[in-house]
């Protein structure tokens, strides 16, 4: 893996980071106002998919998907702009924390319904099939989402067409609030399933940017060639609760603790440093990433909220929502 | 100028899109190889070839996300559902994914697509193949709705449903397949959100839809040569958009509503229809608005007992004899 | 006589019916040990025990599947869907399975069972986690449906609807949980299918449903009091059965119906109110029947959208006088 | 095994082939007015899972379930009366072909949605367990229904609840016109699935009544224990087309020649007659059917069809459909 390579993984994580914790003050702060989920100690799932991907593969991500629109490219005061309903957001206000999207960086929509973009996530993979592009289509979800229809569905088709598309489970551990194993058959929920799928057990450490980040570049090297999808069931750990409003109380004493020793960006960090990276690059990128996300800040607050006037917009193509004549 | 089953419209006009664009796809259950299990794709695999006439597995929900992801990237996909009764298996990815996405993303994300389904009653399946869900589909911001009663409209409202930049839901009435009616030759394209006066008269308005027309039909011979009631008969075809304008005129020039529906009583179509009315039309009403559906039962399977179900020819008779007197 | 908030009637109401009958059981998502993520059924699994409050995988169609076949073998389950949006996911098992069975086997399968669902706008969710479907429920034969504006009601009903031989919906408003109101001590049952007149007026009759109703109220006091219009408010609390009795008797006192209701427009519940009354009612009218409704759109996120999309005081009080004149 | 299990297994396996015989003989004389699946050549899986389950254990079975039916010891003249639309029907017509329910026999009713019946069957389990009785549900249902979601969902709660349910697959090539094969990731579509739920790989001789019979027994056994689920994929083939309608022209030559020479009746005698059982014995089971069946048809025949006074009655426990007051 190359020096830029490397760093762009760093670049991704700290926006990442420093983006999560800017959206948790601003619901403290009162100005986002509905919910919002968190990708904290998720960072590298995100980043190390992200950089291997090129400019017109598709990203299909959850509510949980902040860190996965902006690892595509999105503007952060989009971003920032969305989740404090402004006019400014991606979606002008109108999608909200959970359904972050920009088509213009391939980051095709965030789903709120557990498990619903994974058909849609081979929906576009097979298009790209069919049009004859070599794009690849990327879709993230949680653990818990291993145990619904749309999962077995989605896996399936996307095996028996050889779609172009990569399943990425984040595993952190839990649903809202109930651990994963207690409700799940087999130990690792979607890589002991693979097999269901005629597929290839890929179970790695998500908190390893360059792991996620090797695994990323196979997998969507392999669909490109039109060698069919992939399963990989990265392991992590949200460091926060699971939506604004959860303290995550129902973890065991000491579990946080040493999820945090495995923070992934700090051990990116120290490794690089380790490498022979100059702690100057790296904090170059830590205050160009600060600065750039309180410039995004403000500029989302000084940008005024969303109008009425878009309540009955765009439902249609033509841009109204006329149902008569 | 040709006689064409309706049955044999649905391929007419599924075959003359696929020709025109090279972007309309085709996915379903058994709808390749086999032709359809109501014989409406026959031919199709064979013309167009399995790189874009699909078999699926039986996934509704894989099928109805592989259209949407399809269709937001660059594909006009067709997509069957066997019967509309299995709208509940995949009703998130119509009601909750494919109806909302473009009015979240705020216009960034278009669904030009079509799903064609088998509805309605008449054929002894019983109560989980012979739903009329026409309303289930009206109900959702973000679906047009379609349901053509003639081969005429089959082939020119489909052609108009593919054309269309947004969702349509396409509804088949199963009990229509086997009926005959003159197409013209050449292409044929109709106009999503028009009604179509089958019938003028001045006594009293009948609304109907797909099966329920001929019938009305049917209904207003027997009352004008046993009654002297001259009765206009409106084809509504298309739900989303509705055309009030042409149901409004109607209406207004006779003073009196009924409508006409297959589906069980409750938050039927026509309650919409009336409640329009009787809001707009109010002081142009000589009478109560009357409603004729199924009663609030599920449909049971024997002959008999489905016929008498729905709306019959006399209880159409009656009804109308009843209350226009 | 105690202060409860709607939150805390949810699990009073089920605490009563679990002491009182060892075979009522309860399941879903984190509703255990979690306490439910909007902490309705909090202490529930530590006073039944784990044999009888289950938290159960993401896995909406096991859910209400394991719950009807429970049903039919001599348990009473109340099955919680933690948003009623999530309906589509497992729409089959709710209008297709639970719905029909009894009618199909001819009376042979029982189903007493309550699925729980919190409905409704206000929490800045977004388009997929707000919805109001009442009338995806009214439209299905075999469905009771309840939704409860207060916390008396909220007990009663629940406890009502548990001790019903028949499968009920029961939606709770997510945007009335902190809400507050006096619940007599000791055991609470109301009886399924009875409106409450909230209000007595005499000029125009406002029905309305949960958040619709307190919204109502505040309209009609201010319709009262700037306009001099004396509106009478009914509490519709059941979709079915109907409490036409007692809406027919109120709109035929002031000849004026207006119906407020949050989900869009087409099919709404009130669609079907409308057209009962302007048939049944149609001589005691004394004007044009209105709606006042969402739009047909999706619910935007931003608070400010979405405050303003659903019904408003403002709209209510506008919409009235407008057309009471 | 025993003679009289043999027996049993035998009767069984006859009453199921000459019933199905003559459900086809009624539909070509337009008796049976409905569509109807026939299991010819599919009677071992029925016979043998039957004849090991206790009276007061569950059968859940799909559209094709006239064999479930029949093996619990539903009477034949409901059956076929059933088929006919007659009064003396299971469900008195109601239901039809597809949904035949006998509970007073264990016959928890056919399900004809694909997928639907696996969480009902995992309900009534879970049921079961909660009584702390020690019935077992057992659940039937084609290779096609492997891919659907339910499917998923059901056999992951089962194993995490160590549900006393077994999942028999009888993988009989087809779905309704497509083969298995085509759309499925696995060359056993439920026996390859079992390592996603860390169960058990069970793949056995579906036309042999003896190993079905043993395995039956087996995991009936290991459920009654507490030791939880199974899913067992049983091979077979149905002879006839898919349903009423269906000539089966999309088999390749030779194959239902190859299946013919496995025919689980003919198989199964020659082994009795081998094993010393006399054909005298044999010969009286099959005269006893003979006659048996022509009863039950001729009693069907002369019983009137049900009459319209049914069409509104129990969808409630009361017995009635009214949804007002
Ligand atoms: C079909 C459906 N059921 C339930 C929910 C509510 N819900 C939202 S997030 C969540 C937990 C999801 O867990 P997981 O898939 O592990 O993702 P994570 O939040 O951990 O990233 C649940 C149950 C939902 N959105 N959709
Ligand atoms: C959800 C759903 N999709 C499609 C159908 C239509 N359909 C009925 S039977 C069938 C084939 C089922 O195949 P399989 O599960 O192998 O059962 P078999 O008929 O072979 O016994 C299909 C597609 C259905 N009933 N339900
Ligand atoms: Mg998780
Ligand atoms: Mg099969």
């Amino acid at each position: 893996m190359d020096r830029a390579t490397r760093l762009a993984l760093y670049r991704s994580l700290v926006e990442i980071r420093v983006l999560e914790k800017r959206a948790y003050d601003l619901f403290l702060q009162n100005l986002v106002k509905g919910t919002s989920h968190l990708s904290l100690g998720q960072e590298a799932v995100a980043a190390g998919f992200a950089v291997a991907m090129r400019k017109d593969d598709y990203t299909f991500c959850t509510y949980r998907g902040h860190a996965h629109t902006l690892a595509r490219g999105a503007p952060m005061v989009g971003v920032l702009g969305e989740l404090m309903g402004r006019k400014c957001g991606l979606m002008g206000g109108k999608g909200g924390s959970m359904h972050l999207t920009s088509v213009e960086h391939g980051a095709m929509g965030s789903y709120a319904i557990v498990g619903a973009h994974l058909p849609v996530a081979a929906g576009a993979a097979w298009s790209a099939q069919v049009r004859g592009t070599d794009q690849v289509s990327v879709c993230f979800f949680g653990d818990g989402t291993t145990n619904i229809g749309a999962f077995h569905e989605a896996l399936n088709l996307a095996a028996v067409w050889k779609l172009p598309v990569i399943f990425v489970c984040e595993n952190n551990q839990y649903m809202e609030y109930t651990p994963i194993r207690e409700v799940t058959a087999v130990a690792n929920p979607a890589a002991d399933r693979a097999c269901a799928y005629g597929l290839e057990k890929i179970l790695i450490d998500g908190n390893d940017a360059d792991v996620v980040h090797r695994t990323a570049r196979e997998c969507i090297g392999k669909a490109r060639d039109g060698g069919g999808p992939s399963l990989v069931e990265a392991l992590t750990y949200r460091t926060s609760g699971h939506s604004r409003a959860d303290p995550g109380k129902y973890r065991p004493v000491g579990e946080l603790d040493d999820w945090l020793k495995k923070d992934p960006v700090v051990l990116y960090r120290v490794r690089l440093v380790g490498m022979g990276i100059e702690e100057n690059a790296l904090r170059d990128i830590e205050r160009a990433v600060e600065r750039a996300v309180d410039e995004a800040t403000e500029a989302a607050k000084a940008c005024p909220p969303s109008g009425v006037e878009v309540i009955e917009k765009d439902v249609w193509a033509d841009g109204g929502s006329s149902w008569r004549n | 100028m040709a006689e064409l089953t309706y049955r044999d419209a649905v391929a007419a006009g599924i075959a003359q899109e696929m020709a025109r664009d090279e972007s309309v796809v085709f996915l379903g259950e058994d709808i390749g190889a086999a032709g359809g299990v109501f014989k409406t794709t026959l031919g199709l695999l064979e013309r167009f070839g399995p790189r874009r006439v699909r078999d699926t597995p039986i996934s509704e929900q894989a099928i109805i996300g592989a259209a949407m992801g399809a269709a937001m990237t660059g594909l006009r996909p067709i997509a069957e559902i066997m019967f509309s009764d299995f709208f509940a298996v995949c009703w998130d990815m119509i009601a909750n994914e494919i109806a909302k996405t473009r009015y979240m993303t705020a216009g960034q994300i278009a669904l030009p697509l079509v799903i064609r389904t088998a509805n309605g009653y008449g054929s002894r399946f019983g109560a989980q193949h012979s739903q009329s869900v026409e309303n289930w589909a009206m109900a959702i911001p973000g679906l047009k709705v379609v349901a053509p009663s003639t081969p005429l409209d089959v082939k020119g409202l489909l052609a108009a449903a593919v054309r269309d930049p947004d969702p349509v839901i396409f509804f088949e009435h199963k009990g229509l397949y086997s009926t005959k009616g003159e197409v013209p030759d050449g292409e044929i394209v109709d106009r999503l959100g028009t009604a179509k006066v089958v019938r003028q008269g001045e006594d009293v308005t009948i609304v109907a839809l797909a099966a329920m027309v001929p019938k009305s039909l049917q209904a207003a011979e027997r009352l004008a040569a046993e009654d002297g009631i001259s009765a206009t008969v409106v084809d509504v075809r298309s739900l989303v958009p509705l055309d009030t304008k042409t149901i409004f005129e109607e209406v207004r020039k006779t003073g009196r509503l009924y409508t006409v529906e297959e589906n069980p009583r409750l938050c039927g179509w026509g309650a919409e229809i009336a409640s329009l009315v009787a809001e707009e039309c109010f002081y142009d009403l000589d009478g109560p608005i009357v409603r004729i559906t199924t009663p609030h039962v599920p449909l049971p399977a024997a002959d008999l007992l489905e016929d008498n179900a729905v709306p019959t020819v006399d209880r159409i008779v009656e009804t109308v004899r009843r209350n226009a007197g």
